[in-house]
């Protein structure tokens, strides 16, 4: 195993959650997405950590601060696709862009 | 203390298996004193070898439009979790695996339930099945947090995430002694975790077995058979977070833990027939407005003594 | 011996028993009951639990389709009953165990997974339609309906269930089917319905052998009321998940119908209903819950889910020193609310209500449907 | 043995990753999302990062049975007996994401990656923690408040009755008005 190899995982399970965030409609699915880009993220961390800076624990911190994100970005989403769905009944980016104006 | 011994690997399922029995047992011998009709402890014995004799033959059943693959995954996942749990118990001074992170690895393997739950609730495309799957969700969100703040008290006091060292930190005075808010919440979660009374309501009987409505056979078997298994590991932990262990004059280390843990557990058994099934709707606001901030005051009173000491 | 028939044996010894009743069934339910509790056989929450499936008092029409399901959906090995009254119940079960032990009954060919047109699920429980919103017309693979939406109470539009309860449920009163729309588990909608019968009603017995001029003396009147009252409290207990203290009051319940004398029931009766009453617990889940104003004509339903348990055990004790009396009973009708009142206020009671809280309620007020007979519908609420 | 693992847990990220995207039910997609999370924590643990990885797996099984809840409370076709498909620019975001990867993989193997400086702690959950309480204290604070704020804003967000509809106008009433009764009583 090698940084390399570990980073071509992160890079696949970025470009995976880059491919559902462009092309789903829906804002729920846009958000699983986004967790598993930041998926990808937490494999680049770790793996930096351990090959390029073991001794100081910033990459640790930086997969503590990815996890949190994604607990607030899930949070914050089905916040507001609650707030959007008993407001307009609708859960997708196009129909909310359309009702926007 | 405490040290890794791999071959416990083997001898460990077998115990649960015997202690998971031995749960059954109780419990049927409870009830049938209830009935007014005490048995001899040989029929109560035969009663969980007769209850998976029925279901070994049972059909298994199918329903229609089911997501046979998820029904199938929670069902096999609660009793996996229940053992991978398991995998930190420490009996005496041995574990299979005394982990560094041991407390969060036994949370994070237990809280496997809720997906188990679920999953075996949504797969059979049954109302009352889904919706004992969701009451186990909401149980979740009402016992974890408390749940979380006992162990996080245990380990500050030990300041250790290991159970060994957790153990190691109760040679002189058990954790029980100083922190009984938070052993007493442990053993109410520990209640919920599986399950089991006063907190069934996921499988209620008013609910015609709730998440277990549609299981039949084998799947009943592995299901309900997982969420003892549950209910050992669950009261078996408490023995090492709270009631040190393996200590206790005499008697060999691994004797007192099987002790302690048949006391826990007989306690958790006996109390969850003297009282009705409580509803997560009356539970939730107890668990949040009142457990937490208990456990969250429990937690820095512990803190406080270990900074101060 | 082969393996098979070794475990089929060994689980035929402790059969989980499914005991549903048809109007007029009380009599052979309560001895199906008192059977398998002497014989340590448990009671199964749903077909997929049972290896008995009892059907306890006539099947008649409108009964014939649910009781059928209800039969197939247990898994194999199963057997079937019908006990249309109470004689020679412990023969039957004993003969249904021993069948059960040979393979149980193989006499209908139809797979218990359902085939389409029935359902999928047992009878409270047609397939769980939470598939997708419904704003298009279509049907789904394998007949399944798609979802209607609805308002729900958070003010959210979400899916709607259509979930029938009972006819045929344990632990429900006997042709009751309630309609119910469900939003997660919460009635949104219901509609409730009678079936099965007419039959004549069991505890209203004695009041009617006296009205036909048959001598009834004050105690046989007073065991019945309070045997009554005691059954009540045993579903009550049991929807609630007291599993203890809902045998305890099944069991008081047989022995007082068998004619156990009040000084041996006596302290025992006062201990379940201290047992009970002192238990913050139940109060605690039972309190606010269908509440009825103390206005309405139906007097045993005033008050909450509390109050009304609380009623039967005074009732209970209040008549408990009139069980030996072997004075005749004066001429009268029976003291209970007529059944058509409850069930006229249920619709209003459940709507709003979670699952759990409505089992509560429908077990609370207990109606007993036997003599409401022929199929009728009230209206909803 | 670690090699081994290495791809089957990276393999499974990749495919279930990829699943999320491909199954039609709802619950489906979100335990593939789940399962791709839990072959991630293995990398982490695989990389000698116990903690990380068991609190990864304890977050988002918790995190993934609560989306699937909201999952099937909003979207079409829960249960994905319906075939449907709910894309736009499909042909596009797969050449953007195509094309990001490519990108990524080409950085990936030509940057010449520093050298190994230094050696893990032999407690690396120590380590993050006197971290977290030393140096990156402000990055914990911030997190902290991130987190309060997201509760109190999430709440405001999601729910349709404040105060004043729970306890009338003058917020005197003796008792909330609530669909359902709470178990402390207020």
């Amino acid at each position: 195993m090698t940084l390399e190899l570990f980073l071509l995982l992160a890079a696949g399970l970025f470009a995976i959650g880059l491919y559902g965030a462009l092309s789903q409609q829906s804002v729920v699915m846009l958000m699983m997405g986004l967790e598993l880009m930041l998926n990808g993220v937490i494999v680049a961390a770790a793996a930096f950590w351990y090959y390029v800076a073991p001794a100081n624990a910033d990459g640790q911190v930086l997969i503590i601060v990815v996890i949190t994100a994604m607990a607030v970005e899930m949070a914050a989403g089905f916040a507001v696709v609650t707030a959007i769905f008993r407001a307009r009944d609708v859960d997708m980016t196009d129909m909310a862009a359309d009702l926007a104006g | 203390m405490v040290e890794a011994a791999p071959w416990l690997v083997l001898v460990l399922p077998a115990m649960l298996a015997v202690a998971t029995i031995g749960v059954v047992t109780f419990d049927a011998a409870l009830a049938a004193r209830a009935a007014g009709r005490p048995e001899s402890l040989a029929v109560s014995a035969s009663v969980p070898f007769r209850e998976a004799a029925r279901l070994l033959v049972g059909q298994r059943r199918t329903t229609l439009a089911a997501d046979g693959v998820l029904w199938r995954a929670g069902v096999i996942t609660l009793p996996v979790a229940a053992l991978s749990a398991a995998l930190v118990l420490p009996l005496g001074t041995a574990s299979v695996a005394d982990l560094a992170v041991g407390v969060v690895w036994f949370n994070a393997m237990e809280i496997l339930a809720w997906a188990a739950v679920w999953l075996a609730g949504w797969g059979p495309n049954s109302a009352f099945s889904l919706v004992g799957g969701y009451r186990f969700v909401a149980q979740g969100l009402a016992y974890e947090l408390p749940h979380m703040f006992a162990l996080i008290t245990a380990a500050t006091a030990a300041g250790t995430l290991r159970i060994g060292g957790i153990v190691e930190a109760q040679a002189d005075l058990w954790f029980v002694v100083w922190m009984p808010v938070a052993f007493v919440v442990y053993l109410l979660s520990a209640a919920a975790m599986a399950f089991w009374g006063p907190f069934d309501a996921p499988v209620g009987r008013e609910l015609a077995g709730g998440a277990a409505a549609e299981l039949s056979g084998v799947d009943r078997l592995l299901f309900l058979g997982g969420r003892r298994l549950l209910l050992v590991v669950a009261a078996a932990m408490a023995v090492p977070l709270f009631l040190g262990g393996g200590g206790g004059p005499l008697l060999p280390a691994w004797l007192w833990t099987l002790l302690k843990t048949a006391a826990v557990l007989a306690a958790v058994v006996w109390l969850g027939r003297r009282f009705p099934t409580v509803r997560m709707e009356r539970f939730m606001e107890v668990a949040w407005m009142v457990l937490i901030p208990l456990t969250i005051l429990q937690a820095l009173v512990v803190s406080l003594v270990v900074l101060v000491r | 011996m082969d393996l098979t028939s070794r475990l089929l044996r060994l689980g035929a010894g402790r059969p989980h028993v499914l005991l549903v009743e048809a109007p007029g069934g009380t009599e052979p339910r309560l001895a199906v009951e008192r059977e398998a509790r002497t014989r340590g056989w448990p009671a199964a929450g749903s077909p997929a639990d049972a290896d008995l499936v009892v059907i306890a008092g006539r099947v008649t029409d409108d009964l014939a389709a649910p009781a059928d399901r209800l039969g197939r959906q247990a898994p194999r090995p199963r057997v079937r009953l019908a006990a249309p009254d109470a004689s020679s119940t412990g023969r039957l079960l004993e003969e249904a165990a021993a069948r059960l032990a040979a393979g149980g009954d193989l006499e209908d060919d139809a797979p218990a997974s359902a085939p389409p047109e029935s359902h999928s699920s047992h009878s409270p429980t047609p397939p769980g339609d939470h598939a997708g919103h419904g704003d298009m017309e279509m049907d789904m693979p394998g007949g399944v309906p798609m979802a209607d939406r609805g308002e729900d109470r958070d003010g959210l539009l979400l899916d709607q269930l259509h979930v029938p309860l009972g006819p045929l449920l344990p632990d429900w009163p006997a042709g009751l089917v309630v309609q119910t729309t469900l939003q997660g588990d919460v009635i949104q909608d219901a509609r409730v319905e009678v079936v099965g019968g007419p039959a004549s009603s069991f505890w209203d017995e004695p009041w009617r052998r006296l009205a036909s001029g048959d001598p009834v003396t004050v105690g046989a009147a007073s065991r019945r009321r309070i045997a009554g009252h005691l059954d009540s409290l045993a579903r009550l207990l049991t929807v609630a998940g007291w599993a203890d203290a809902a045998t305890r009051a099944r069991q008081l319940r047989d022995e007082l119908l068998a004619g156990a004398p009040a000084a041996e029931l006596g302290p025992r009766l006062w201990r379940l209903t201290r047992r009970v009453r002192r238990s913050r617990t139940l109060r605690w889940l039972t309190d606010d819950l269908g509440a009825v104003p103390a206005d309405t004509s139906v007097v045993r339903a005033w008050g909450d889910v509390t109050a009304r348990w609380s009623g039967w055990l005074a009732a209970a004790e209040q008549l408990l020193p009139d069980i030996d009396r072997s004075d005749r009973l004066p001429l009268g009708d029976a003291p209970r609310d007529p059944p058509a009142e409850l069930v006229a206020m249920l619709p209003g009671l459940l709507t709003g209500t979670e699952l759990a809280t409505a089992r509560l309620v429908v077990a609370s007020l207990d109606p007993d449907l036997a003599e409401l007979g022929t199929p009728a519908e009230v209206p909803g609420g | 043995m670690t090699a081994v693992l290495f791809w089957v847990f990276g393999i499974g990220a990749v495919v279930t990753g990829f699943l999320v995207f491909r199954l039609d039910s709802m619950a489906q997609v979100t335990f593939a999302l789940l399962a791709s999370f839990l072959f991630v924590a293995g990398e982490v643990v695989l990389l000698g990062l116990g903690y990380l990885g068991v609190v990864i797996i304890l977050m988002m099984v918790m995190e993934m049975v609560i989306m699937a809840v909201f999952m099937i409370m909003y979207m079409m076709n829960p249960a994905g007996l319906m075939p449907m498909a709910m894309y736009h620019n499909k042909r596009g975001s797969m050449l953007i994401s195509v094309g990001t990867f490519v990108a990524l993989a080409a950085g990936i193997i030509v940057v010449d990656w520093p050298a190994r400086s230094g050696r893990p702690p032999a407690d690396t959950t120590y380590a993050l923690g006197e971290s977290l309480m030393g140096p990156q204290m402000l990055t914990m604070m911030t997190l902290g408040f991130v987190l309060f704020a997201t509760i109190l804003a999430t709440v405001l967000l999601a729910t349709s009755r404040g105060r004043y509809d729970r306890l009338g106008d003058d917020l005197r009433a003796p008792r909330a008005d609530d669909p359902v009764r709470g178990g402390i009583g207020r």
